[in-house]
């Protein structure tokens, strides 16, 4: 009796893999129908500047598909953390366009993880309410003359 | 309460309490993605709630015993939950303001003015009926009487607790204060209900969250309650369900199985039949819940739970039964009973029938000789 | 009060005590009418009676081989559901809570997924238990409503059991309560049906056997 | 009453004419007083399995499910859960089993008599223990009641009621006896008025097999028993018994229990018949109300004793391959299963046993009356054939048994299927044997 193992799997219809190279066995057809998404998504970004988002929490995945779609997205060129309620990662992949964001909450869990298909993710961007007060804040401060730039933000 | 906040975004009272955009966009983030919410809809609700003034939420208890509101504010730390439910958005709530009597009255009068038709009302506690209303009343006024009032300009209810969701523990058999939940008092306004003994405050929060930030009633299931938070049972979601697959039970609180953490299904967990997050947010900052420190679910999260026999009978066992225990006495006199008067029937029916064969020889012996 | 809670609690009992009453009923009803001693000298001494009821208790399990090639194929699928609905029954971990919470004691019970797999090919024994009685000639003409709905009854719990384990058409705790339902509903059906052979097994080849090795006869 | 019906009541003897009521009526008081905890267990006891068919030779002969043991008793389980079952006040209060009609009575008749032997082989099959074969003799009391036995049983049982013998003969069996004794040269112990064993013979043998009777009255004149035949009670066979009539079954017991007791017998010696054995072994002390002060043997326990005492030496039989017939109210429900084969034995006899032998042989298909009823013939023979078979395959030249019933039965097979077996009786083989010097029969 073959094991599951020994199956050959094929994945039609994405880039993913071309046909014949089927050795990686435990895929799900997940990843595939995940890059088709990501594909389209990234085209109508192109065509419209529309962002959009794909909640990984939501999408059951075998850790071996997990590291099929890490290994196609790959490593781009951004990486950034933001400190702020918890502790966010948010990295640029290969494929420009496509960002891979977790966000921690402050006990440090994983509390969502999306890949956001957008030039920027929104969360990097400064708030124009945020840069208004920050802006109120540094002419208070020169205006007091005295106080260290390190206190800015202590409200 | 609110006094300090006037006029002022929910933006700007967060930055005042040093929680930014970003911390809000990951807060609101991690809630989308936790009611399953499409994912895009995490930030546009923080972009829309930062941008709005703040929500208006009155806070009414009615019979209850405060451990709702013990639980969303027993927090750790003081988290965005907290914040935004005690600090931001509360107008009214007998027990937290600093307010007492006609002051504390006329705060909720003028919240309740002020936002008419837009403001959030949280009902913490069953309804007493009984003696009319004089089981619970504040201010020489019923909580009947108060709970109508503050519905009427409610864009939606909030009921947090299974007291003021099912009735709770007031509405137990015999129920001594003809006490009801809100839903048997209100009928014309959206109501949802976030059940427990007491609710999660994640849950809680959550639930609100995603009303101010999107102005809908999420999807509810047959009880009112959000399937975000109430989708699954706790069996569903339990670390121990591997157990109950393999067979493997504790069979009482101190044995091999129970030290081995193994299923309580035999022990009486209600985890199967409760449907709440409990397994999945867990308490107390994500440390623990009830099952994973080794006693079962009550079920405390669904209509009736403390009518539904004892919180140590399996589900699959008699209402009465026990783990490990032989059925209580008054069980057994019925069973002994009826097969006593069972057997009685039976030796009636011999007996009438031992009457017939005899008359039926007879009448053989005289006819046939 | 909600469906499961009337399931296991006051339709329980109902049918625990509607069980009881007819049981005893049942067998006090036939167990108390006249009965005559057999006068004619035996052939054997009482202890060998006593034997013989007893072994052929054992022994009627499974007919003899002169039986065999005409009935052997009937009796195991017989037997074989039989012994699917013991293990079920008695080694299904919620069941041993039901059981145990009557007597007050627990056993050891078999995985659930493997408890899953009896079920089902129980099921498809009961289909074809069904399926014989339908068209075996001597089946068809013997069968009455009796039959159909003890079977029915029986199958029933089956399938509502399996629908609770997997958690089809209805949340669980529904489900669970149609299950205890059925259960419920097969306590009352006991003693009014041939379902009662399960107290008659054991007296009734008991008796036989004793009857013949008075005689000397074989069992 | 349907036509089928009405021909079959057309066939009942003078004295069975009843009304359809009286019929109903008459079942139910027979089997009214045949209900008892016992009978109400076996009853109660079936679980529709059907599996009792697989044990009966005529379902097996024509694999027609009426022949199913249980269903011979139907119309009497349906009696029983109106009349006498736990829940029987239920049942007429709420009318929920109706009465028995005298139509299905009528039916019946074919399925307790005609293709019933009463043999217990299904009694031995039933996975939950049910003595069917039990319940047909009562269900057959109540057919007789309902005055629905068959007309030859009827008539038989009547005459032997009333005079000893079955039927009247040209010459009364008492000289036919003593004619026999004149013809083989032996001595017919005959109304002695103390003896310590009580003879009785078929009237089976005294009609076709003369040779048998000798042979009893030889062997047991070779042992120097002190034995007697009763000119009031020579017939061992019990034709109440077959037709079902109870107390007519008490009445023709009675004869052979009182000339018994008058003897002040040790022994009734049962000669080689079946049915008699079951009558006066098994049930005779049951009728008389009281246990019998003697004791009931068959002939062949009876010879097997005296082997093992050492009084009874036998030669060699020189009969080649062997088979023998268990008469099944002897082996199977009579419990005399070593007896017959330690005689065999002796003779240095080693059986070519049938395929089903012992306590699983299928029954000759003439006992219970059977052989009897004219009308049952055809499904006899086609129920035979199987049992013809099994004894063709042994291989065996010579067939034995030790039941004159069953003996007859084979003989009149031997000529409907010009069949090449001659059946045998133990008994004459044993009488020729005693001096030492015999031969094969």
């Amino acid at each position: 009796m073959s094991r599951l193992a020994q199956i050959p799997i094929r994945i039609e219809g994405t880039t993913a893999k071309p046909a014949g190279q089927a050795a990686c066995g435990g895929l799900g057809g997940g990843v595939a129908a995940l890059l088709a998404e990501l594909a389209s998504l990234l085209e109508r970004l192109a065509s419209t500047q529309l962002p959009a988002a794909i909640d990984l929490h939501s999408l059951p995945m075998s850790a071996l598909d997990r590291a099929e779609l890490e290994r196609v997205l790959g490593e781009g060129e951004v990486r950034a953390t933001i400190q702020a309620q918890g502790r966010s990662m948010v990295r640029e992949t290969r494929i420009s366009g496509v960002w891979w964001v977790e966000h921690r909450s402050a006990r440090g869990e994983l509390t969502a993880e999306l890949l956001e298909v957008a030039q920027v993710p929104a969360i990097l961007a400064s708030a124009p309410d945020e840069i208004a007060a920050a802006a109120g804040a540094l002419r208070d401060h020169l205006e007091a003359g005295a106080r260290a730039p390190g206190e800015i933000d202590e409200r | 309460m609110s006094a300090e906040h006037d006029g002022l975004t929910v933006g700007e009272m967060l930055l005042k309490h040093g929680i930014s955009r970003r911390g809000f966009i990951q807060y609101c983030t991690a809630v989308a993605s936790a009611m399953a919410l499409p994912p895009w809809m995490g930030p546009a609700m923080a972009e829309q709630l930062r941008a709005s003034p703040r929500p208006s939420v009155i806070y009414l208890s009615f019979q209850e015993c405060t451990g709702c509101l013990e639980s969303l504010t027993r927090s750790f730390a003081p988290t965005i939950e907290d914040l935004i439910f005690n600090t931001i958005s509360l107008d009214y709530n007998d027990t937290l303001m600093a307010a007492a009597g006609e002051a504390a009255e006329s705060a909720r009068t003028t919240a309740m003015m002020g936002s008419f038709g837009k403001y959030v009302l949280v009902v913490d506690g069953s309804i007493p009926t009984g003696a009319g209303g004089a089981y619970c009343a504040a201010g020489g006024r019923s909580a009947v009487e108060t709970l109508r009032e503050a519905a009427k300009g409610a864009a939606a209810i909030v009921c947090v607790g299974t007291c003021a969701a099912f009735g709770g523990i007031p509405f137990a058999d015999p129920n001594p204060t003809s006490a009801w939940p809100v839903s048997a008092i209100v009928q014309d306004k959206p109501i949802i209900n976030v059940s427990g003994c007491p609710p999660i405050p994640e849950v809680m929060t959550g639930t609100l969250l995603q009303f101010f930030g999107t102005g809908q009633v999420p999807d509810l299931d047959e009880h009112r309650r959000p399937k975000a938070f109430f989708g699954n049972t706790i069996h569903d979601r339990c670390y121990r369900r591997p157990f109950y697959d393999q067979g493997k039970f504790a069979k009482s609180f101190d044995d091999e199985g129970a030290r081995n953490g193994w299923c309580l299904f035999e022990l009486g967990c209600k985890g199967p039949t409760t449907y709440n997050a409990c397994a999945t947010v867990k308490w107390n900052g994500g440390v623990s819940f009830p099952i994973q420190s080794g006693h079962g679910c009550i079920g405390c999260s669904e209509p009736g739970f403390w009518d539904k026999g004892s919180f140590y009978s399996a589900l699959s066992a008699p209402a009465w039964g026990k783990a490990g225990e032989v059925a209580p006495r008054q069980v057994l006199e019925l069973v002994g009973g009826a097969a006593v008067v069972g057997a009685a029937l039976g030796a009636a029916s011999a007996g009438v029938s031992r009457v017939r064969q005899r008359q039926l020889e007879q009448h053989n012996d005289e006819k046939g000789g | 009060m909600d469906l499961l809670a009337f399931a296991r609690g006051p339709a329980l009992e109902a049918a625990l005590v509607i069980f009881c009453v007819g049981v005893a009923w049942r067998i006090a009803g036939f167990a108390l009418l006249r009965l005559r001693r057999d006068l004619n000298k035996p052939r054997t001494p009482i202890g060998k009676w006593i034997t013989g009821g007893l072994m052929t208790v054992g022994s009627r399990s499974w007919p003899h081989p002169e039986f065999i090639p005409r009935t052997g194929a009937g009796e195991a699928l017989g037997y074989s559901y039989h012994i699917g609905l013991f293990i079920v029954v008695g080694l299904f971990g919620p069941h041993i809570a039901f059981l145990g919470s009557l007597f007050g004691i627990s056993w050891p019970g078999l995985p659930s997924g493997l408890i899953t797999v009896i079920s089902v090919l129980t099921l498809t024994l009961f289909l074809a238990v069904l399926f014989r009685r339908l068209t075996h000639p001597v089946l068809r003409m013997l069968s009455n409503f009796d039959d159909y709905f003890s079977w029915f009854v029986t199958a029933l719990v089956l399938v509502t059991g399996l629908a609770a384990t997997a958690h089809i058409g209805a949340p669980y705790q529904t489900l669970l309560a149609v299950h205890i339902l059925s259960v419920d509903l097969l306590l009352v059906w006991f003693p009014c049906g041939k379902l009662m052979h399960a107290f008659y097994l054991v007296p009734s080849r008991a008796i036989n056997g004793a009857h013949l090795a008075r005689k000397g006869a074989i069992s | 009453m349907s036509d089928a019906t009405s021909a079959l009541v057309a066939d009942l003897a003078p004295g069975q004419e009843k009304t359809a009521q009286a019929r109903v009526a008459g079942a139910m008081r027979g089997f009214a007083q045949e209900i008892g905890a016992l009978s109400a267990f076996r009853l109660e006891s079936c679980i529709h399995c059907g599996i009792c068919a697989d044990a009966c030779h005529f379902y097996i002969a024509t694999e027609d499910p009426q022949y199913t043991p249980i269903w011979k008793v139907e119309p009497f389980k349906q009696a029983y859960k109106r009349e006498a079952s736990p829940f029987a006040p239920l049942y007429r209060l709420l009318g929920l089993k109706r009465e028995v009609t005298a139509d299905e009575l009528v039916k019946w008749q074919h399925l307790l008599f005609d293709s019933c032997n009463m043999c217990g082989r299904c009694s031995l099959i039933c996975p939950m223990g049910i003595d069917v074969a039990a319940l047909i003799e009562q269900a057959r009391h109540a057919m007789f009641d309902a005055g629905l036995a068959p007309k030859e049983l009827y008539q038989k049982a009547a005459h032997q009621r009333a005079t000893g013998q079955p039927e009247p003969s040209a010459e009364p069996y008492r000289e036919q006896l003593l004619a026999i004794g004149k013809r083989f040269g032996v001595e017919i112990p005959l109304d002695k008025p103390e003896a310590a064993v009580m003879l009785c013979v078929p009237r089976t043998d005294i009609e076709h097999y003369p040779s048998a009777v000798a042979a009893l009255a030889r062997v047991m004149q070779h042992l120097g028993a002190s034995c007697t035949f009763r000119s009031d009670a020579l017939v061992a066979e019990n034709y109440g018994y077959y037709a079902g009539g109870k107390s007519w079954q008490r009445d023709i017991s009675m004869r052979l229990i009182e000339q018994a007791l008058a003897l002040k017998a040790k022994t009734l010696l049962v000669p080689e018949c079946g049915h008699a054995y079951t009558a006066l072994r098994w049930e005779a002390a049951d009728l008389y109300g009281k246990p019998l002060p003697f004791e009931v043997r068959h002939v062949t326990e009876f010879l097997a004793d005296e082997l093992v005492a050492g009084r009874l030496k036998l030669a060699r039989a020189a009969t080649g391959k062997t088979t023998f017939h268990d008469p099944c109210q002897l082996v199977r429900k009579g419990g005399v299963n070593d007896a017959p084969r330690a005689l065999m034995h002796a003779m240095g006899i080693e059986l070519d046993e049938l395929k089903n032998h012992g306590g699983f042989s299928f029954c000759c298909g003439g006992g219970g009356g059977v052989l009897d009823i004219e009308r049952a013939a055809p499904l006899r023979y086609r129920t035979m054939e199987n049992k013809l078979r099994e004894i063709d395959d042994t291989g065996a030249g010579t067939f034995l048994t030790s039941c004159s019933d069953c003996r007859r039965t084979f003989d009149d097979a031997k000529s409907h299927f010009s069949w090449d077996k001659t059946p045998h009786s133990l008994l004459e083989l044993v009488a020729s044997q005693l001096s030492g010097t015999g031969s094969a029969p």
